[in-house]
This record gives structure tokens, sequence and C-alpha cells, in this order.
């Protein structure tokens, strides 16, 4: 076992490092060769490790002492567990699909080894990411799948927006570091350590609000990771990257890390109720914000990307009402259609020569057969439509928080479950239905190649039957049994499948499909419709599709200032006050010797009469001084 | 004891130190030979750094007993002895020394035109310099040395700086020589007052005056003098306006001694000097040292962020770093302290390769100006991957070097006063900013100038001269406890020293954050 | 009056008259010469003081030997330097020599 | 002190004065010189009444025969004899005299004053002592002297050459 999780990171790092210096000169356009076949392995090891979690193994291990400064001592050590476990699970499957798929996206590219190093370090770093055993690894890699991020974001970094994106992508996440790293700190100063172990096993003797603060803190660098409002900005710009990249970090794994650390620091959450429900809260928030953005969005990526904010949002909810698995369960399942969807896109995308607007596409039904048929699955599940995966993880959340009282989010659950049936089926609509609206482009439309739509198939497969084979029977079905031994401390009453949790399955259903129903009323049937609601909505249309101006927002608020604060600092403090002082002391002291200057008139004579005068002065004080 | 005999058989700091001024004065005998100097150079730092190595090698990391002593009388009347002895901390500032010492010697093999012999004479003797200032272990000795690195540096920016050379070349002189005569005068004062009787010799020795107790007056202003002549150094806010003129003007390989390790003397005179000579000082001070350390960091991030200058962008966040460095080392706690010489140590890779960078850049596109660049990474793709390294390691990517330093004295600053640490933390954000927007803007975007196509990208005379400090910078943030461990047993000597002064000032502290409070 | 006082008194009058002719004449040999009066002024006192000493025991004496050295020295560049600057400019009056005015 | 002795000195000051006046107020300075050499015999006059017949016989050797012939040369090369004609009416010389005069009189005022541990006369010691003060005690500055003079004459000699063209 220990030589699996040793291999597993260490296979995409390896591919990485020799991808990286070697790919340019040597691989070429074989470069995915190496990256492909570690990142296989890593998933069939990852596969063999479930397996072994599932029989009851788990694995604490300290490898080497990292950082030892007086009482700051780190581990890099590995700890394995049913929630490592399932996350490697999702991760090295997506990522392996996306590696795939990758090889026909990216034919042709410039940068093809250097995608492929990318896409190694990064599954290197989400893979360490999950396996850590403390805190400040998580944050250390936490970091380093920022910064893959970051490259793979601004990996067409001639051009401007995809340059911009990734910068803003890092700096955002920074902001949500900043609290995760005090977060940190904070754990550290009061408990002492920073092992998962060790903290959880000293939580007893930590005072409620520094226990909230922690939280707090730990949350926002989740907010950051997991695109919660008000850090999610970064992800819609994101789409800027590969929709490769998107797919996999962008949707499938990377952000999720905010979910997988509040669901690993769940012992400490379920310390702090008010930190829980400030979880939920900006869970539920950013639910329905991100999808009432994505209801009017017209870029095929940028739906999908508000779309992922919004089931992010679904994630906490369920966090945050304390319906663990539930959040887990979704992030699993959201995991696989998610990827399934971008990975869509990016065949549409493909399909239509790099057009990403929806409103040029239209009728690609038949051109596309397998695409537009994973595409569907995906969207189904997303939109809760009954036995598909969607439909149970998203029902064990609006479930959960409808069991622990909060009505409230369950409400908003709802809607937001409506709009995202609406908003997905739109998409659909607008793409593959309908008349070709560019008829240019939809005459060199074709179906992707089978690199990438085998892909599409193997993810369609899971989307569509996860949810009955983990999901059933509904809160308490076989992921909350895998998952219980993890979240065992902080799980409360077991709930047992009744017949108001039936009532409610069934309205969640309902609402899904309507969201459906009604997509196709406004998209196939009269659409003239669209046009008018957004015209009666006005001010509300215009403020979604404006992303509610919150990027100016930003700008007239944080950034511009920034800027006009360092110019002024550097301008009037340092040129100004500091060197002005300086350079006014310099010249006091010139000026004080242009003065003097002329007292030294080179002649002799005058200066030995000032010498006399002075011996003069001398005298008369010391007479006066001593008679 | 650890004497010399005993530990190696020959005075290594000796040879350490004066070898590159024996180097040097060879090579000014030498007339007309440009490939044979040069030779003698590299040799000579090359040897050094070896040398450095071998040092490490001997040196017992378990203890915090200064090693390798060597104590020759020197002014028998005032007391003044040539004592070299070095602990963790020198040892590992003097290899980071004459490593830099050793790289800005191929970096430099073709950019210098005129007057080349006495450019790389001038090296030689600053190395000297700094390698004594790291061993001294006499308050006389260390003053001398302080001022011979001085000379050579004023030359070097004087002589073969850019446009306004001169301006800047008095400016540091003027700054720098300020703090230092400040430091003498205090220097000269504890000397005095920390004889026997009036009879007696002035102690100059610094082991017998770590032993004698100042009066609390005393303290305040031979700390303050001290601490001035070192913030200067460092830089500290305010003191640091010579910095952006002198890194503009000085040429490469000036840049990076000056950044590399010359600011690091000023952390260096703090853990040295400051600390463990004026204990009850230090307890009343650091609230405030630390409050110009977070406004070092923050003011130093922000201007940064709008520099329209390469090297100047790299010196005001050099302003920025070493206030982590200054923050790290007077919460007055290992960890801080740690993290701080960690911070000196990893700064000294990472801005002597940023400078090392703009260097090579600028000797390929003749500008500085970040305006003028952009969509480099097409023509110069491994500079722009050197470059990105050298960014991220600087930002505090984990996994490189910067951010063990940053992270260390972020916990130590934050165990001390959680405000403080908090605020401290804003600088990662902005660090992030100012220099991936640099980086956005030089490498990515469209390429302003197609020619730049035909221009070479790192030559393997260059790579070379990066690779060390980029092994070290994922050395150290990787597996930092080769370092740590170096600096563990100097450091816990310190915070032993402060320990008591600590548990009476404990509350005197609170009363000065009270104070604090009161003034915002 | 003692005789110390006296031989002190000589020594001051003759130090004050060649002080007078130093700042008041204008020819550079003449104001070497004055300078040479003040130094033997100075001798005198020396002298008497070593001699009216009680554990003095002729250490007054060396030094006038001492300043005889010197005197010669002083006189020679000085002198020298009157020639050096005479052939300059023809002229031998203080007051011309100005090249080092601020 | 004694009545011949008390003689002497006052005959002996009044030599010194006069002839140091002289050498200020002279306009020649041929004269000027002149009088210096007796105002030079006159001190050595002083120090033989002081005991110190060494340092007299020095004084004569030294001043008289070497620095006289040295300032005699030097007006004879500058073939400048006249002093400055005005020296009764610019104003320098009248400014002086006040700050002089104020600081003698000062000076003897401090000296009238004073408190001195004298003892009686003839404490100056004999010619052999003072050889071995120094030649044992003063040999290092006796040495430096001498360097000292040596330097001096080849200052001199090169500042007193005439530049070859």
């Amino acid at each position: 076992m220990k030589t699996a999780v040793l291999l597993i990171p260490l296979l995409p790092l390896a591919s990485f490092i020799i991808t990286g210096l070697f790919g340019k000169r040597y691989f070429k356009e074989k470069s995915h060769y190496l990256s492909v076949a570690a990142v296989a392995v890593s998933w069939l090891l990852s596969v063999y490790l479930i397996v072994q979690v599932e029989r009851g193994e788990e694995l604490h291990w300290q490898v080497y002492s990292w950082i030892a400064a007086g009482s700051f001592k780190v581990e890099i050590g590995f700890l394995v567990d049913q929630l490592t476990a399932i996350m490697l699970l999702v991760v090295s499957t997506v990522g392996f699909m996306v590696h795939v798929y990758s090889i026909g996206y990216m034919k042709g590219d410039g940068g093809y080894y250097r995608f492929f190093a990318y896409l190694n370090l990064f599954m290197f770093s989400m893979f360490m990411l999950v396996l850590g055993n403390n805190f400040l690894m998580l944050y250390v890699f936490w970091e380093a799948v920022g910064l893959c991020s970051y490259l793979l974001i601004s990996f067409w970094y001639t051009k401007q927006s995809a340059a911009n994106a990734g910068t803003k992508a890092f700096l955002v996440n920074r902001v949500g570091d900043f609290g995760f790293g005090l977060g940190i700190m904070l754990i550290f100063v009061t408990v002492g350590t920073l092992s998962y172990s060790g903290v959880f096993s000293s939580l007893g003797s930590i005072g409620t609000g520094t226990m909230t603060a922690i939280c707090l803190l730990l949350f926002m660098g989740a907010m950051g990771k997991s695109a919660q409002f008000p850090l999610h900005v970064w992800l819609p710009d994101a789409m800027e990257g590969p929709t490769p990249v998107s797919s996999l970090i962008h949707a499938a794994t990377m952000v999720n890390a905010g979910v997988y650390m509040v669901a690993r620091s769940s012992p400490i959450f379920s310390h702090s109720p008010n930190a829980m429900f400030v979880v939920a809260l900006v869970g539920a928030f950013t639910a329905i914000f991100a999808a009432s953005i994505g209801l009017v969005q017209n870029d095929i990526k940028k739906v999908l990307a508000y779309s992922t904010v919004s089931q992010l949002g679904y994630m906490f909810v369920a966090l945050g009402v304390g319906a663990w698995t539930a959040g887990m369960f979704h992030l699993v399942a959201h995991g696989f259609f998610k990827g399934l969807l971008f990975l869509g896109s990016g065949s549409v995308i493909h399909a239509m020569g790099g057009e990403q607007d929806m409103r040029k596409m239209g009728g690609l039904k038949n051109k596309t057969k397998i695409t537009y048929w994973t595409f569907v699955i995906g969207a189904l599940a997303i939109s809760g439509f009954p036995g598909l995966a969607g439909f149970f993880s998203k029902d064990s959340v609006l479930a959960g928080a409808f069991h622990k009282g909060f009505w409230y989010f369950w409400l908003v659950g709802l809607v937001a479950a409506f709009m995202t049936a609406f908003y997905m089926f739109r998409l659909i609509f607008m793409t593959f239905h309908g008349k070709p609206r560019d008829e240019k482009a939809f005459a060199h439309a074709h179906e992707s190649p089978r690199s990438m739509t085998i892909p599409l198939i193997v993810l369609a497969v899971p989307s569509a039957i996860i949810g009955l084979l983990l999901g059933l029977p509904p809160e308490s079905g076989h992921i909350d049994h895998f998952l219980e031994p993890v979240f065992e401390a902080v799980m409360g009453e077991p709930v047992h499948f009744g017949l108001l949790d039936a009532g409610l399955m069934t309205l969640s259903a309902l609402i899904g499909i309507g969201g459906i129903l009604l997509a196709w009323l406004f998209y196939v049937k009269r659409p003239d419709l669209p046009a008018k609601a957004g015209a009666r909505a006005g001010f509300l249309y215009r403020a979604a599709l404006n992303k509610y101006w919150i990027d100016e927002f930003y700008f007239a608020v944080f950034i511009n200032p920034v800027r006009a604060l360092g110019r002024g600092l550097w301008r009037w403090v340092d040129v100004g006050i500091i060197d002005g002082f300086a350079n006014g002391s310099a010249r006091f002291f010139n000026g004080v010797g242009m003065a003097l200057k002329p007292s030294q008139s080179g002649k002799a004579q005058v200066y030995l009469f000032s010498m006399f005068l002075g011996f003069l002065a001398l005298l008369v004080a010391y007479l006066i001084l001593t008679i | 004891m650890y004497d010399f005999q005993e530990q190696i058989g020959f005075p290594i700091l000796t040879v350490l130190t004066f070898l590159p001024a024996v180097a040097g004065l060879v090579m000014l005998l030498m007339r007309g030979k440009p490939k044979a100097y040069k030779g003698v150079a590299l040799a000579a730092t090359a040897a050094n750094f070896i040398l450095s190595l071998v040092l490490i090698a001997y040196f017992d990391r378990y203890t915090a007993d200064m090693q390798f002593i060597e104590k020759v009388p020197w002014i028998s009347s005032l007391g003044v002895s040539y004592h070299m002895s070095v602990d963790g901390i020198s040892v590992l500032l003097i290899m980071l020394t004459a490593l830099l010492s050793l790289i800005i010697i191929p970096a430099s093999w073709n950019y210098i035109k005129e007057r080349e012999m006495q450019f790389f004479v001038a090296f030689l003797f600053l190395e000297t310099g700094l390698i004594g200032v790291f061993c001294a272990r006499d308050l006389l000795l260390f003053y001398v040395f302080w001022e011979i690195m001085l000379i050579p540096m004023y030359f070097i920016i004087g002589i073969w700086g850019g446009p306004r050379r001169i301006y800047a070349a008095v400016k540091f002189f003027l700054f720098t020589f300020a703090g230092s005569l400040l430091m003498l005068i205090a220097i000269v004062a504890i000397a005095y007052l920390a004889r026997a009787n009036p009879y007696a010799t002035p102690v100059f020795d610094m082991d017998l005056l770590e032993k004698s107790i100042f009066s609390y007056q005393v303290q305040m202003l031979a700390f303050l003098a001290f601490f001035i002549a070192f913030a200067v150094k460092v830089p500290m806010w305010p003191l640091h306006t010579w910095l952006p003129d002198a890194h503009v003007e000085a040429p490469t390989a000036g840049s990076v001694i000056l950044a590399g390790v010359m600011l690091k003397v000023g952390g260096y005179g703090m853990l040295r000097l400051c600390i463990p000579l004026f204990p009850d000082a230090v307890v009343t001070l650091a609230p405030w040292i630390l409050v110009l350390s977070l406004i070092a960091i923050i003011y130093g991030a922000l201007v940064s962020l709008v520099q329209k200058d390469l090297k100047k962008l790299v010196a005001y966040s050099s302003v920025s770093h070493m206030g982590f460095v200054t923050a790290g080392i007077f919460a007055l706690n290992l960890v801080g302290i740690e993290g701080g010489i960690m911070v000196m140590f990893s700064h000294g890779l990472l801005t002597g390769a940023l400078f090392l960078m703009v260097g090579f850049l600028y000797e390929r596109l003749h500008t500085r100006e970040i305006a003028d660049m952009g969509g480099l990474a097409g023509p110069f793709p491994v500079m722009a991957g050197v470059l990105l390294f050298f960014t991220l390691a600087s930002l505090g990517l984990p996994g490189l070097s910067g951010f063990v330093g940053e992270f260390l004295s972020l916990v130590g600053l934050f165990t001390y006063s959680k405000p403080l640490g908090a605020i401290a933390s804003i600088g990662v954000i902005l660090a992030a900013a100012y220099l991936l927007w640099m980086f956005q803007r030089v490498m990515f975007t469209k390429l302003r100038d197609e020619k730049w196509y035909k221009l070479p990208d790192l030559s393997l005379r260059e790579i070379v001269s990066l690779a060390p400090l980029a092994i070290l910078a994922v050395w150290a943030g990787v597996y930092p406890n080769t370092f740590l461990q170096l600096i563990q047993p100097s450091a816990a000597r310190l915070t032993e020293k402060m320990a008591p002064y600590m548990a009476e000032g404990g509350s005197a502290v609170e009363r000065i954050f009270a104070s604090l409070g009161g003034l915002f | 009056m003692t005789p110390l006082q006296q031989y002190l008194a000589l020594s001051i009058a003759l130090f004050f008259i060649g002080s007078w002719g130093v700042l008041a004449r204008r020819n550079i040999i003449l104001i070497v010469m004055c300078v040479e009066l003040m130094l033997n002024a100075i001798n005198i006192a020396l002298v008497a003081f070593s001699n009216y000493s009680p554990t003095g025991a002729g250490r007054g004496e060396v030094f006038v030997f001492f300043v005889f050295a010197l005197a010669a020295a002083e006189a020679a560049i000085g002198l020298a330097i009157a020639i050096a600057m005479y052939r300059l400019k023809e002229r031998l009056s203080i007051g011309d020599f100005d090249e080092m005015k601020g | 002190m004694p009545e011949f002795q008390q003689t002497a000195f006052i005959l002996l000051s009044i030599l010194i004065l006069a002839s140091a006046f002289c050498v200020v107020l002279f306009r020649n300075l041929i004269y000027s010189a002149l009088s210096m050499i007796g105002c030079f015999l006159g001190v050595a006059g002083i120090f033989i009444l002081l005991h110190a017949e060494l340092v007299a016989a020095a004084q004569v050797l030294i001043y008289v025969g070497a620095i006289s012939v040295l300032v005699i040369f030097a007006i004879m090369l500058t073939g400048h004899r006249a002093g400055d004609l005005r020296l009764f009416f610019h104003k320098q010389a009248w400014v002086a005299v006040p700050i002089c005069a104020v600081a003698g009189i000062a000076l003897m005022v401090v000296m009238a004053t004073a408190t001195y541990n004298a003892t009686k006369d003839a404490q100056n010691p004999s010619d052999d002592a003072i050889a071995s003060l120094l030649f044992n005690e003063y040999a290092f500055p006796f040495e430096l002297v001498s360097l000292a003079l040596l330097v001096a004459m080849i200052g001199a000699v090169i500042l007193a050459m005439k530049e070859k063209k």
C-alpha cells in the first residue's frame, strides 16, 4: 500500500519533469505518451487503493520531517482513509479521461509538450493535496494546484485576456489563501501542531470564539479555491484556458479542494455551529446567485462555469448543515457529470472551429451524435432527472438541509435546482437543436476524433449510474456507509428514509423536469419569448448579464485604489518626503558651505588674524573663568 | 572550546576572508591578459566556495558555541584582538556570499567593457569585506570589515553604473556611512562602558560584551545607534530610498551582491549585536520595529506594484521581503528568528537570480522598462520558464525556498501578536500581485517586436550561473531542515538569552501595544 | 616678581613682538623671520622652566633642541617656498598669493 | 637673583626687545635680518644666565650661524631688499597692535597670577646629563627629528631648484 501511495503522485511528477525538460526538443507531438501512461497507472493504483480501503485498511505514514523550526514541526506524511480514497478516485478518473481527451483536443498546438507537462504537475499536486496528513501540506499543494491552474489558464499566453485571467485566478486565490494561512497559524498557535490527527484530538481545549475564528479563516481559503461568493470572480474568467483544463481543474477536481478541506476539517467545524451556518449561508447564496447569472450567459463555457460555482454552493450548503456525506456524494457525482459536460462543450467548440458563443451555434445534434447524447446524459444528471447521478446526490443535499431544520436553505436549493435545469437545457437547445445560426461554421462542423469521444462515453457511464450504485437507498446508501468512519464523530442521528423523503424527492424531481420544460418552451417552442422576458425583467436581466457588476466593483474599490495608493506612496512619500528630506539635508549643507565660502579668501594673513582672535578669545575665556 | 586547531587544523576563516583579497592583489599585478585575470577571479571565488562547503562539512551543527575560533591580539592597549569565529547563522551566510560571488563572475564575463580587471578586483575585495563581517567576533574588527565592504560597492556603482551612477553611489555611501558612524560611536561607547574599572582596557570582544550588562539608558541609545546602522542596510522603511537608486544604476553583478548579501548584513548585525547585547532595549522597542517592518512589507509591495523599471520593481520587492526578516527576528521567538534567517537566505538566492535575469534581459533588449517588453515567452521560452520559477519562488510558492522562511516568520510574528501577523500576511497577497503582474507584462501577451525572435535564448553560461540558485531554492523548499538545523542552535541561544527578559517584559509588551493602539 | 616670572615676561613680550610682525608685515621673508623670533621666545620659556623646575632636570633643554631642529627645517622650507613664489610672480607680498581662495 | 645677573638680564632684555622691534619696523630687509641676529645673540645670553650653556652654544651656531645666513641668502636671491613701504600706513598693522597687546597683557596676567612650584636657581643639569637624556630617554624623538630635518632638506632643495625646461 505504501508503494501505491508513493507512486500515485510521484509518477505524474516524474512525467512532468521528463516531459517538461525534454518535451520541446525530443518528444514533440509524442509528448503525451509518458503523461497518459503515468496517469493511467496512477488511476489503476487509485482503484487498488479504494479497494483496499473498502476492506478496512487505513494508512498513516510520516515520510520525513519537512520543517522543524523550534516548536514548529511539520512532516511530509500521507493519510489514506475513505475520504482520501474517494477523492483520489474522482481525481484520477477524470484526470485520466482528460489526459486522453487532450490528445485529440490539443493536437497541433505549439505548446503540446508544455500542456501535458502542466497537466502532470497538476495531477501530482492534486494527489498530494488529498493525500497529505496535515494542514500545512494541504496549504502547500493547495497553492501548487493554484499554480497549475494559473499556468494552464494562461496557457495561450499571447492572448491578453488569457494572461489576465491567469493572474486574476492566482490573485483571487491568494486572497482566500491569506485567510487559510492565518487559519493555519491560528491552529498552530492554539494547538501547537498541524497534523490532522493531532489537531482533531485536542479540540476539546479550544474556546468557541477561537474555534469559530479558525473555521471562518479556513473557510475563506475554501471560498477562494471553490469560487464561492464573493471570491467567485476568477472561475468564469478561468475559462480562457483550454477546455480540458476547464473540465479537469475548474470543474471536477481543483475547485472541489475547498469542499474537501471543509469535509476534512469536519471535526473542527462541527464544534462551531456559527461557522457552519456561515458556510451554509455562503453556499446557498452562491448557489442561487451563480445560477441566476448562468441563466443569461451566451458563452457555452461561461454557462458551465457559473453552473460549477452554483453546484459548489450546493456542496457547501450540505457541509454547512451537517450533511457531510451528502456533500461528498454531490462532489463525486458533480465531478463526473461536470467533467463530462465540459469535455462535451470542448467537443462542441472543437466542432465549431473554436467558436464559443452559443448564439452562433444550433442544430449540431445530427452532426455530432456522440457528443450530443453524452451531453444530454450529463445535463439530465445535473438537472436531477430521476435515476441519474445528480438526482440522488442533489436530493440528499436538499433532504439533509430539510432534515436538519434549515428549510430556507432547502427552499433556496430548490429554486437553484430549477434554474440549473433551465439553463442546462437552454444550453442544449441553443447548441444542438433548432437551425444553425452560423452556416459557415456549421458546414465545417464535424464529430471529434475518437480520443475525444471515448472519454465522453466513459464519463457518461458514471454520470448515469453512480447515483444508483452509491445513492440507494437514499440517505443511507453505499456512500454513506463508506464514508461513515470519517464523519463518525460529527454525524448526527442517522436518518431513515420515510414518506416525507419520498415526497421531497418527487418534488425535486418535478422541479428539475419543470425547468427542462420551461427551457423547451423558451428556446424550442416559442423562440421569441427570451427577448420578451429579458425586456420585462429589465434591470435584473442586465444585472445578471453583467454578472452583477462585481468585477467592476472590485476594480473600483480594491484594485484601482491600491494602484493609486502605490503610485501615491512612491511619488509622494518615497520620492517626495523621504528623498526630499535626504536631498534637502544635502542641499542644506551645500548651502551652508556656499555661504561660508567667501571667508576662505586665500589671504594667509586674514587666516592668521582669525587664529589670533581665536587665541585671544580662549585666553579671555580662561581669565574670566579662573579669576 | 572549538579552536580551529582542533577542528580543522588551519585557520579556515582567515583563509576564507582574505583569499579573495589576495587574489585581487595578484590580479592587479597581472596586466593586459583578460582571460588570465578572469580565470584568477573565477578560480579564487570557486576555491572560496569550496572552502565554504568544507567549513559547513566540519561545522558542528549541534552546538550554539562559536566555532573555528582564531584569536590573536591586535591592538592590545585598546583590548582589540583579531578574533574570528562562526556559528550556524554566519556559516549559512558565508556559504551564500561565496556562492553569489562565484556566480557573478561568469554572469558578468562579457558584461563589462571598460576597466574590466578593476571591476573583478573590486568584487574580490567586496567578498573579503562581506565574509569578514560574518566572521568577526571583535567589534572593532567587525567595524573594519563593515567599512571595507562599503568602499568597493561605492566604486562598483560609481564607475560601472548607469547614467545617474554618481548620484546613486553618493546616496548609497551617505546613507550607509551615516549609519556606520552612529554605530562607531556606539561601539566605542559600549567598549568603554563595559570595562570592569576606569583603568582597564576597553572591551571590544563580543564574547565578553555579551556577558556584560548595560544600564537601560545605555542600552536604548546604543541599541538605536546599532539598529539605525543595520536598518539602513536591511533596508527598513523609511531608510530604504537609497536602494532603488543604487540598484537601478548598479551593474548586474553589483545588484546581485547588493541584494543578495549586503542587505543580509543588516539582518545579521541585528541578530549578532542588537539582540544579544541589549535585551532590555529589544524588549521595549520590538513592537515599534515590528510596526516599521509591517510598513516596509506593505509599503514596499504597494510601491513595487506601480514600478515601470524591472530593476526598481525587484528593488522595492526587496524592501518588502526584508520586512519579513525584521518582522521574524523581532518577534523574538525561535520560529520567527529561524524564519527571518531563512528569508534572508532565500531572498539572497532569489533576488540574486531575479537581478541576473533582469541583467540577461537587458543584455538582449537594451531596456529595462516593463512597458517596452511583452510576449517574450515566445522568443525566449527557456528564459520565461526560469523567470517564472524565480518569480514563483519569490512570491512564496510552497515547495520553493521563499515559502518556508516567509511562513515561519509569519508564524513567529503571529505567535507574538495576532493582529500584526494578520497584517503582515497581506504582504503575501501583494507579493503575488506585483510579481505576477510583472511576469505577465514581460513574458505574456503579444510580442512587441518580431525582431526579438533573432535574439538568442539563455546561453549555457547563463544557465550554469542560474542553476545553483535554482537547485538551492528547490532544496530549501523541499528539505529546509538542512538549513534549519544549521541555524537552530544559534537561534535557540538568542531566544534563551531573551527568555528572562521576555518573562519580565511580557506585560510591558502589552502595555506598549496599548500605547500603539492609542496612537492609531 | 620672582626670577622665573621675569624670564617668562621677557618670553611673552618677545613672542608678541614677533606675532605683531607676522600679522603686520607683508613680506614673506620677514614673516619667516618673525616666526623665528616667536620660536625664540618659546625657547626662553622652556629653558626658564627647566631651570626653575624641581623635577624638570634638563628636559626643557632637550625640547629646545627639538625646537631648534624643527625651526631650522621650517626656515629652510619656508625660505625655499619664498624663493619659489618669487620666481613665480616676481613679487614677495603675501597679499598677492590667494590662489587657494574658496 | 644676584645683582650681577639682574643687571645682565635687564641689559639682555633691552637688547632682545629693541632688536625685535627693529626686525619688525625696519623697511629694509637686510637691516631687519641684522637686527634679528642681535636678538638671537641676546637670547643666547639669556640661556647662559639660565645655566644652559649647551643650548646657548647651539643657539649661536644654529640661529646666528645657519638660519640668519639662510635668511640673508634668501633676501639676496630674491633681490628684494625693500620691504613694504607702507608699514605704518596700512590698516592691518594698526589692527594687529591691539590684538597683540591685549593678548600679551592677558598672558602676562595669567603668568603673574599663576602659582609656581618653583625652586631656587640653577636646576639645569650639566651637559653630560643633557646628552644622556637626549640619547636615552629621547632617543626615538631625536631620530624622528633627524628624519624630519632630512626630509626638509630634500624638500627645500627640490623647491628651490630651477625647473629644467
